[in-house]
């Protein structure tokens, strides 16, 4: 194909220029300082210089000119766009050549451009929050123009159906109106998370301090990658163990005392999501009960305190902090679950406390309105989008709260460093 | 090995034959002392000679390494505080410690002090505990600077500071020994001078066991100094004798100077 | 390119993937990509455009909507074809620890519908539902809790279940007034359960009490377990269901991209494979997945349509 | 004035057994923690074993015109319920691509149809009663047996469940990965540099590191959304291909790997740095020949690490098509691909009960596939562990 | 401010009105100083008062911790190193450091006095580095016992022999001035005696200023002593006369060990 030769010519010309930089700047270079001129710089520099300034602008040039080309659909042709981009190159090499001069700082200009280029990498994840935000903004916009911001935010009944059938030309007249009141899903949400807390909470933390207090060496080296294999489980595979094994196993229990319980009990991928978020807490809440400074501990157990005294009454008020950010943490995992909750919960919107019902939660939702039937363009697949931003925005929320929660912990131990 | 046989004193803490390694390296040989009641002990040597080995023995705090072998008798009213039907946390209830670096809890002034007697149960009332926390804090020379403030977090204080409240935490649970490994070596020339005043004071109450790398404190507050060097004792002493005439050449050229 | 891209509903899916397969297999083409992306997501991207990146083929459990035809005229996608592969039926099962059920359509209205005409029905008043049990609806049912599982409002399965079910049943009732009425209740008697039919299956062989709504492949794939109820008479049958006698029943399609048909050889041989009498007839390898074929003539008319790439015009669709 | 230690030590005794009651109370989560692994693991064997077997039954194959029109009539009338279509759908090409077999009949293992198969493994079957006591015959002769399912590990998917096998999803997890780590290793790591070694504490630096802790924990699914709208719609990159998924996995991957590498490099001592620039050296040379080769290990548990959880991820390649039916093992970044969590996925939903042995022992091959990951980045660990 | 004015020796360093702040607390204030040519220059002080801090200046390492500010001058050569257009990795080259504990790069022993020699273009041949290695290490003290094993991790050495290796890096790239901050503070004596011994036989080709907590060092290895006290320079004058006669009160009572 044409491109791929264009690719392949333009990286072939590049590299020669590339070379020949390298070796004539490094030549002129080594010559000058041979003639008993004094240099700032060393040859190997002023060659790498050349380099950065044959290949840089060209490169860049290139991706501008692909950019205008693909994007903005202008019409370059794309054999003028190589030869403009190998003509900076060589006007590069020129400029490379030119700056093997004796003043001239090779080594501060490398590394200025080496210290751009990091920049530039720690920009890609601030472009990527923007492009996930982008990615959900406008149809979220869309949907709320469609449906009505606050009847989303507080609306109780999620009933789309109808926005369904009239997609499908057959809406009836006296049937009620389609209805995206999604706090159903986010109670299902919030209590399928508070299920896994639960689980995970307790166990967590009991486990870490284990780890961080009591058990041996031995004990320790092996128990925190043994656990750390349990949040290694793809979440999928979690799913299919919730629906499969767990639920059952629960709707028999619940039999056995009587009760009833949905299949798809929020029960289940709850307890499966508390036990995926046991390392995450255990390893977390062990890190922060480290960091606790031993200084503390001998200070208490000094006193005749005993061990147990000691950590409930000196090292787990000096971590509390850490723990509770490593819990929102879970959290944020455990709201945006999706794998666990699409294969094991319910899809009905449920409003209801009572866990051995079955309830749905965002990211089904979200999974489920993309890659439903519906048109793309009933309200209910733009539903996705509002979801997504409203966990979005949660999720950022909860972040914010962990980091402030993080640095007082910082704080809190570090006064003590005097 | 010298002892000072000077009867005045009673004794507060028979150590014989000390030995102790760190898995295969031996950081106390041989080590014979007596401690005597409401004195200050000092123990000086250069560093790494097993002055703060030694001071954890005697509180049994090298039981929280790993690792730490520990042979010979020491003992405390006539018990060996090794035997294993010793228990370590009733020890350091009689044996406190100060650290090198002041370590108050992350808690307000008055719960730093209050901890400690509350959970030992000294104190049943909540007037018992107010008046024993002013006590301690008077006796560590703390309470006109902190009275008014006693809600503040302990870690607010200035370092001297924050040492008395470590040390009136440690007198607070009435103990019969105070160790003290370095106590001033991470504070300004003059809440170092606070601390030494206060050592003076509270050997009327305590038998006082102190490490530190700094000679002239060690004329300054001890009554009797140990030298150690390598994880020997090389000489125990009458602070002035020690300071004046030492017999052995190696405490001499470390008195001296020489090196260290 | 060698390979077939095609995407679309997730009811033809596995007769699709199964041609597919089946064309990789037994010729020199790789075989096809076939995307579960469910009906609508299929034609969104069928009409996204021509060209390299869109795919040739799409499924769909329900025709084109007008709409969405003149989406794809908008971005150039013109040459249509459309197929239809047969029919699927929607069962109403249970556990087969049960007896097997007759039920009319109007009782399962009853049973599931939101809002309900009150039960002396003579003043027509219409109340949220108030039945429990099934027997509360007639009492010749059994004394069974009303209970159940089916397909989530994104479903093309739960669409066709409201237009067969609940509109056909709503229109005869006088309460209504002939308009359709097709809100399904939520108070818990029916649950949403995902898309995945096993579950459902799952569900039902552990919960002996209960009903699932699921397309007739996952019946056929499970009659040791399951039965299906009658519905006005009809038991879920394959004859019963392709003759239209068995009233929960919807077509099948799939749609080519006559465009791609130079740059993409395969993809007529693929769809010709597809609607071939080893497929799609009665005999055909479709068939014990759970497809109910089309009656021979408008097979054969359906095959012809594919092989002369009929072109598909607006007005077809209304 | 102070109490003896018989005195002190009789008052402990209560607060000794509440310290022991938390000990035995923090180690029992522990081991409950454990013991949901091994039960887990336990399960999976027990269900996913089974696959590695499959049915295989003798028969009298003939290699013949009218098999070669009509596959079935190879084997007698009686069997050919029995033998997989698989088998048999491919006799033709075989007869065409090696013309010395027409003529031949003789006795030939051939794979049994699933039915068959879980018939064989006490398993609900599809198998027609009368068709059973055939099969009891067969097995008596010792000419229907359970061999080791080597097709399970070199086939892709598969709508008859004797056939499937998670190659193709496999290659595709392969490919994806490799797309991943180009991406996010040298992005994750460039960042994790600048951020400890060069960066101003500054807003922005500020921002980026608020940031980096956002994107960990914002739900993948969105990652999915991200891929999606930005990818697949805005740039045109295929759909469901290695090339899309792998750059989807690597901005969610990115978090992890700078954040494992930050912590590589602030364990390399300031008196690393601080001698380097004692003798001169200027950031970057500190950064390239000192504070990187120690640092190395770290960062490549690091990335271990990330790899592992993009490895299990599944969420967001549904939104962007990598949950397909894919049954032939692709060979180009730009092709169709599956994933093995994907594949898990399509397999659970299977409607034929065979499938279920098939995703739990597709399950088995994941979880080797990570233990043996996490294995290795503990053993790294370990052996490049440096006491400073 | 005392400085003292022999002409014998020629000036390599000098400081004026030097004041450095971390954040807004001021650690060093109007510093003057002048540091000789081949010399040794103790800077001394109680814990905290800035001596670290002023020998940083003297590099610009200080540069590496945020929220830095100093003004004044420090001139070397009749350049001001803080000027704009110095560049402090060409500084650092001239005035090399060797840290109070030892660090070693991670590499062999060759390596880590080969390292900086190599990166600064100072030999281009593999026998010319091995001449300047092998000199280095021999300058040291260090070649004797080490020769044998250059391939070896340097940290695999005793931590004097650390040390030295630190210094033989320090020296390999021939600078002019040879900053110490308290080297041998984490040696034990005898390693400590080479030291000083070595710094003796070093001040014939290189500026020395050395930091050191120990009065007994500094009166044993330096030419010039300053000292400091809370961030301000009391006293500097030739070391001799400083311990012998101080002219402040503050130095008097810091040597005699008043406090510290
Ligand atoms: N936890 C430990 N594990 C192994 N060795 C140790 C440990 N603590 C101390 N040592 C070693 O035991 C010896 C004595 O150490 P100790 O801390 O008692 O010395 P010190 O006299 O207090 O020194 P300093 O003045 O530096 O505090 C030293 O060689 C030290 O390296
Ligand atoms: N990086 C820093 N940030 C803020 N303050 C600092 C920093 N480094 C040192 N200081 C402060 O500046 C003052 C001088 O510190 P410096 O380290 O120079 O003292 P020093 O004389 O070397 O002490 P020492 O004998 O303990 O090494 C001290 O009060 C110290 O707390
Ligand atoms: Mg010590
Ligand atoms: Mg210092
Ligand atoms: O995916 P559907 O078949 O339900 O349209």
């Amino acid at each position: 194909m044409l491109t791929n030769q264009i690719y392949l010519l333009f990286s072939a010309v590049l590299i020669a220029l590339g070379l020949a930089a390298f070796f004539l700047a490094r030549a002129r270079a080594s010559h000058l300082r041979m003639n008993g001129t004094a240099m700032v710089a060393q040859p190997d520099q002023y060659a790498w210089f050349s380099v950065l300034s044959t290949a840089g602008p060209a490169l860049l040039a290139a991706a501008l000119g692909a950019f205008v080309l693909l994007l903005l659909g202008a019409d370059i042709p794309i054999l003028y766009l190589l030869g403009a981009s190998l003509a900076v190159a060589v006007i590069g090499l020129l400029v490379g050549l030119v700056q093997v001069r004796p003043d001239f700082h090779a080594r501060q200009a490398i590394e200025r451009v080496i210290h751009g280029i990091l920049a530039a990498a720690a920009l890609v994840s601030i472009v990527t929050t923007l492009g996930i935000l982008i990615s959900i903004v406008f149809e979220a916009v869309r949907f709320f123009q469609m449906q009505g911001f606050w009847d989303f935010i507080t609306g109780t009944t999620w009933a789309p159906g109808n926005s369904f059938l009239a997609a499908a030309g057959r809406g009836a007249e006296n049937a009620s109106a389609a209805q995206f009141g999604s706090v159903p899903l986010f109670a299902g949400t919030f209590i399928i998370t508070l299920i896994a807390m639960l689980v995970a909470i307790p166990v967590g933390l009991l486990a870490a301090i284990y780890m961080a207090e009591f058990a041996p060496a031995r004990v320790r080296n092996l128990a925190k990658p043994v656990l750390e294999v349990l949040a290694g489980i793809p979440t999928v595979v979690y799913g299919f163990f919730a629906a499969i094994t767990v639920a059952p196993i629960i709707v028999d229990v619940a039999g056995f005392f009587g009760l009833e319980a949905s299949f798809n009990n929020a029960l289940a991928p709850g307890i499966v999501m508390g036990i995926m978020i046991i390392p995450f807490i255990s390893s977390l809440s062990d890190d922060v009960i480290n960091a606790v400074p031993d200084s503390m501990r001998q200070g208490s157990l000094a006193l005749g305190m005993t061990k147990a005294e000691t950590i409930a009454s000196v090292v787990l008020p000096a971590a509390t902090p850490g723990i509770i950010s490593a819990s929102l943490l879970a959290v944020s995992r455990a709201l945006g679950e999706t794998m666990i909750v699409v294969m094991a919960a319910g899809m009905r919107p449920n409003l209801t406390a009572n866990p051995l019902e079955d309830m749905t939660t965002v990211t089904v939702r979200i999974v489920a309105a993309l890659t439903g039937d519906q048109e793309f363009e009933s309200a209910e697949t733009l539903s996705a989008f509002a979801l997504g931003l409203v966990l979005f925005v949660v999720t950022l929320a909860l972040n914010m709260v962990s980091v402030i929660m993080i640095r007082r912990f910082r704080e809190k131990y570090r006064t003590n460093d005097l | 090995m010298h002892t000072n046989e000077d009867a005045r004193h009673e004794l507060s803490v028979r150590v014989r034959d000390l030995n102790l390694w760190y898995g295969n390296s031996q950081a106390l040989k041989n080590v014979n002392i007596d401690v005597y009641q409401k004195n200050v002990t000092a123990v000086i040597g250069p560093s790494g000679c097993g002055k703060s080995t030694f001071l954890r023995c005697l509180n049994r705090m090298n039981d929280l390494i790993r690792n730490v072998r520990t042979e010979g008798l020491i003992e405390m009213d006539g018990r060996d505080v090794n035997e294993p039907r010793m228990d370590e946390v009733a020890l350091r209830r009689r044996v406190g410690m100060v650290f090198q670096k002041p370590n108050p809890f992350p808690k307000s002034i008055y719960e730093n002090v209050a901890y400690a007697p509350r959970m030992h149960d000294l104190v049943s009332r909540k007037a018992e505990q107010d008046e024993l926390v002013e006590q301690a804090l008077r006796d560590a020379g703390l309470w006109n600077e902190v009275k008014d403030k006693l809600q503040q977090q302990g870690t607010s204080l200035s370092g001297g500071q924050q040492q008395r409240l470590c040390i009136a935490r440690a007198i607070a649970v009435q103990p019969d020994v105070i160790l003290m490994d370095e106590p001033t070596s991470a504070l300004d020339p003059i809440s170092t001078a606070t601390i030494e005043d206060l050592m003076d004071r509270l050997k009327q109450q305590f038998t006082i066991v102190t490490v530190t790398h700094n000679m002239q404190q060690a004329a300054r507050v001890a009554d009797y100094t140990a030298f150690f060097h390598l994880g020997e004792l090389i000489e125990y002493n009458d602070t002035r004798m020690m300071f004046s005439n030492p017999h052995t050449k190696k405490a001499e050229d470390y008195i001296t100077g020489r090196y260290g | 390119r060698d390979q077939v891209r095609i995407v679309g509903s997730s009811t033809v899916y596995p007769f699709a993937s199964y041609v597919a397969e089946e064309f990789g297999a037994t010729t020199d083409y790789p075989t096809p990509v076939i995307e579960s992306t469910g009906s609508g997501g299929g034609l969104r991207l069928f009409c996204n455009g021509v060209g390299e990146g869109t795919p040739d083929i799409t499924n769909a459990s329900r025709r084109m909507k007008t709409s969405e035809f003149e989406r794809c005229q908008e971005n150039g996608v013109t040459d249509i074809t459309e197929a239809k592969i047969g029919y699927d039926g929607i069962a109403f099962a249970q556990s087969s620890s049960n007896e097997s059920l007759n039920l009319t359509r109007e009782q399962l209205f009853k049973a599931l519908a939101a809002k309900v005409p009150q039960n002396d029905g003579k003043n027509g008043e219409i109340v949220d539902n108030p039945y429990k049990k099934w027997s509360d609806i007639d009492s010749s049912l059994p004394d069974r809790e009303i209970m159940v599982y089916g397909p989530p409002t994104t479903s093309g399965t739960r669409d066709a279940f409201e237009e067969l079910v609940m509109e056909a049943a709503s229109e005869d009732m006088d309460a209504y007034g002939g308009e359709a009425y097709t809100d399904i209740r939520s108070d818990g008697a029916y649950v949403d359960a995902g898309e995945n039919d096993n579950l459902i299956v799952q569900r039902l062989s552990e919960n002996t009490e209960a009903f699932g709504i699921f397309g007739y492949s996952f019946l056929e794939a499970n009659t040791d377990t399951l039965n299906g109820a009658s519905i006005d008479g009809v038991a879920p049958e394959p004859e019963a269901i392709s003759s239209g006698e068995y009233p929960v029943s919807r077509s099948l399609f799939f749609y080519l991209k006559n465009q791609h048909a130079d740059e993409v050889p395969a993809m007529y041989e693929y769809a010709n494979l597809f609607m071939s009498e080893q497929m799609i007839s009665p005999m055909g390898y479709l068939q014990g997945l759970g497809l109910i074929p089309l009656p021979e003539e408008e097979r054969q008319a359906e095959r012809d349509a594919v092989e002369g790439k009929e072109k598909l015009e607006l007005s077809a669709l209304k | 004035m102070s109490q003896s230690f018989d005195e002190i030590t009789a008052q402990l005794r209560n607060r000794h057994r509440k310290s022991a009651w938390l000990k035995w109370v923090s180690m029992g989560a522990l081991a409950l923690a454990a013991s949901f692994l091994v039960m887990f693991i336990a399960d999976m064997l027990v269900k996913g074993l089974p696959a590695f077997q499959q049915a295989q039954i003798q028969v009298e194959v003939s290699y013949s015109e009218r098999s070669q029109e009509m596959p079935p009539a190879a084997v007698s009338e009686d069997v050919h319920r029995l033998v997989s279509r698989g088998f048999l759908r491919t006799l033709p090409r075989r007869m065409r691509d090696n013309p010395d077999l027409m003529g031949v009949t003789r006795l030939e293992w051939v794979l049994a149809d699933s039915a068959v198969d879980q018939y064989l493994k006490g398993n609900h079957s599809a198998l027609k009663e009368s068709q059973r006591p055939v099969i009891d015959e067969l097995a008596k002769q010792g000419r229907a047996e359970l061999k080791f399912n080597t097709r399970f590990f070199t086939s892709g998917d598969s709508k008859m469940p004797e056939l499937a096998g998670i190659a193709a999803a496999a290659m595709g997890t392969v490919m994806t990965l490799i797309v991943t780590m180009l991406v996010c290793f040298p992005i994750g790591v460039m960042t994790a540099v600048y951020l400890e070694e060069f960066a101003y504490d500054n807003w922005l630096t500020r921002t980026i590191e608020i940031n980096i802790n956002n994107l960990a924990a914002i739900p993948s699914i969105l990652f999915g959304l991200l891929g999606l709208a930005i990818y697949i719609n805005f740039f045109g990159v295929p759909r469901s291909t290695p090339l899309v998924g792998g750059l989807t996995l690597a901005l969610m991957t990115l978090p992890v790997i700078i954040i494992t590498t930050r912590t590589a490099l602030r364990s390399v001592p300031d008196a690393i740095r601080q001698a380097a620039f004692g003798v001169g050296c200027s950031r970057w040379q500190v950064v390239r020949d000192h504070v990187l080769p120690v640092s190395l290990p770290g960062i490549l548990t690091g990335s271990i690490i990330g790899m592992a959880q993009a490895m299990g991820e599944t969420a967001p390649l549904i939104i962007i098509g990598m949950v397909a039916f894919i049954p032939d093992v692709s060979v180009s970044f730009t092709d169709a691909a599956t994933v093995m969590p994907a594949q898990i996925f399509t397999w659970a939903g299977e409607p034929d009960r065979a499938f279920v042995e098939k995703t739990a022992g597709g399950i088995l091959v994941l979880l080797a596939v990570l233990i043996s990951l996490n294995a290795t980045a503990v053993w790294m660990r370990k052996k490049f562990e440096r006491r400073w």
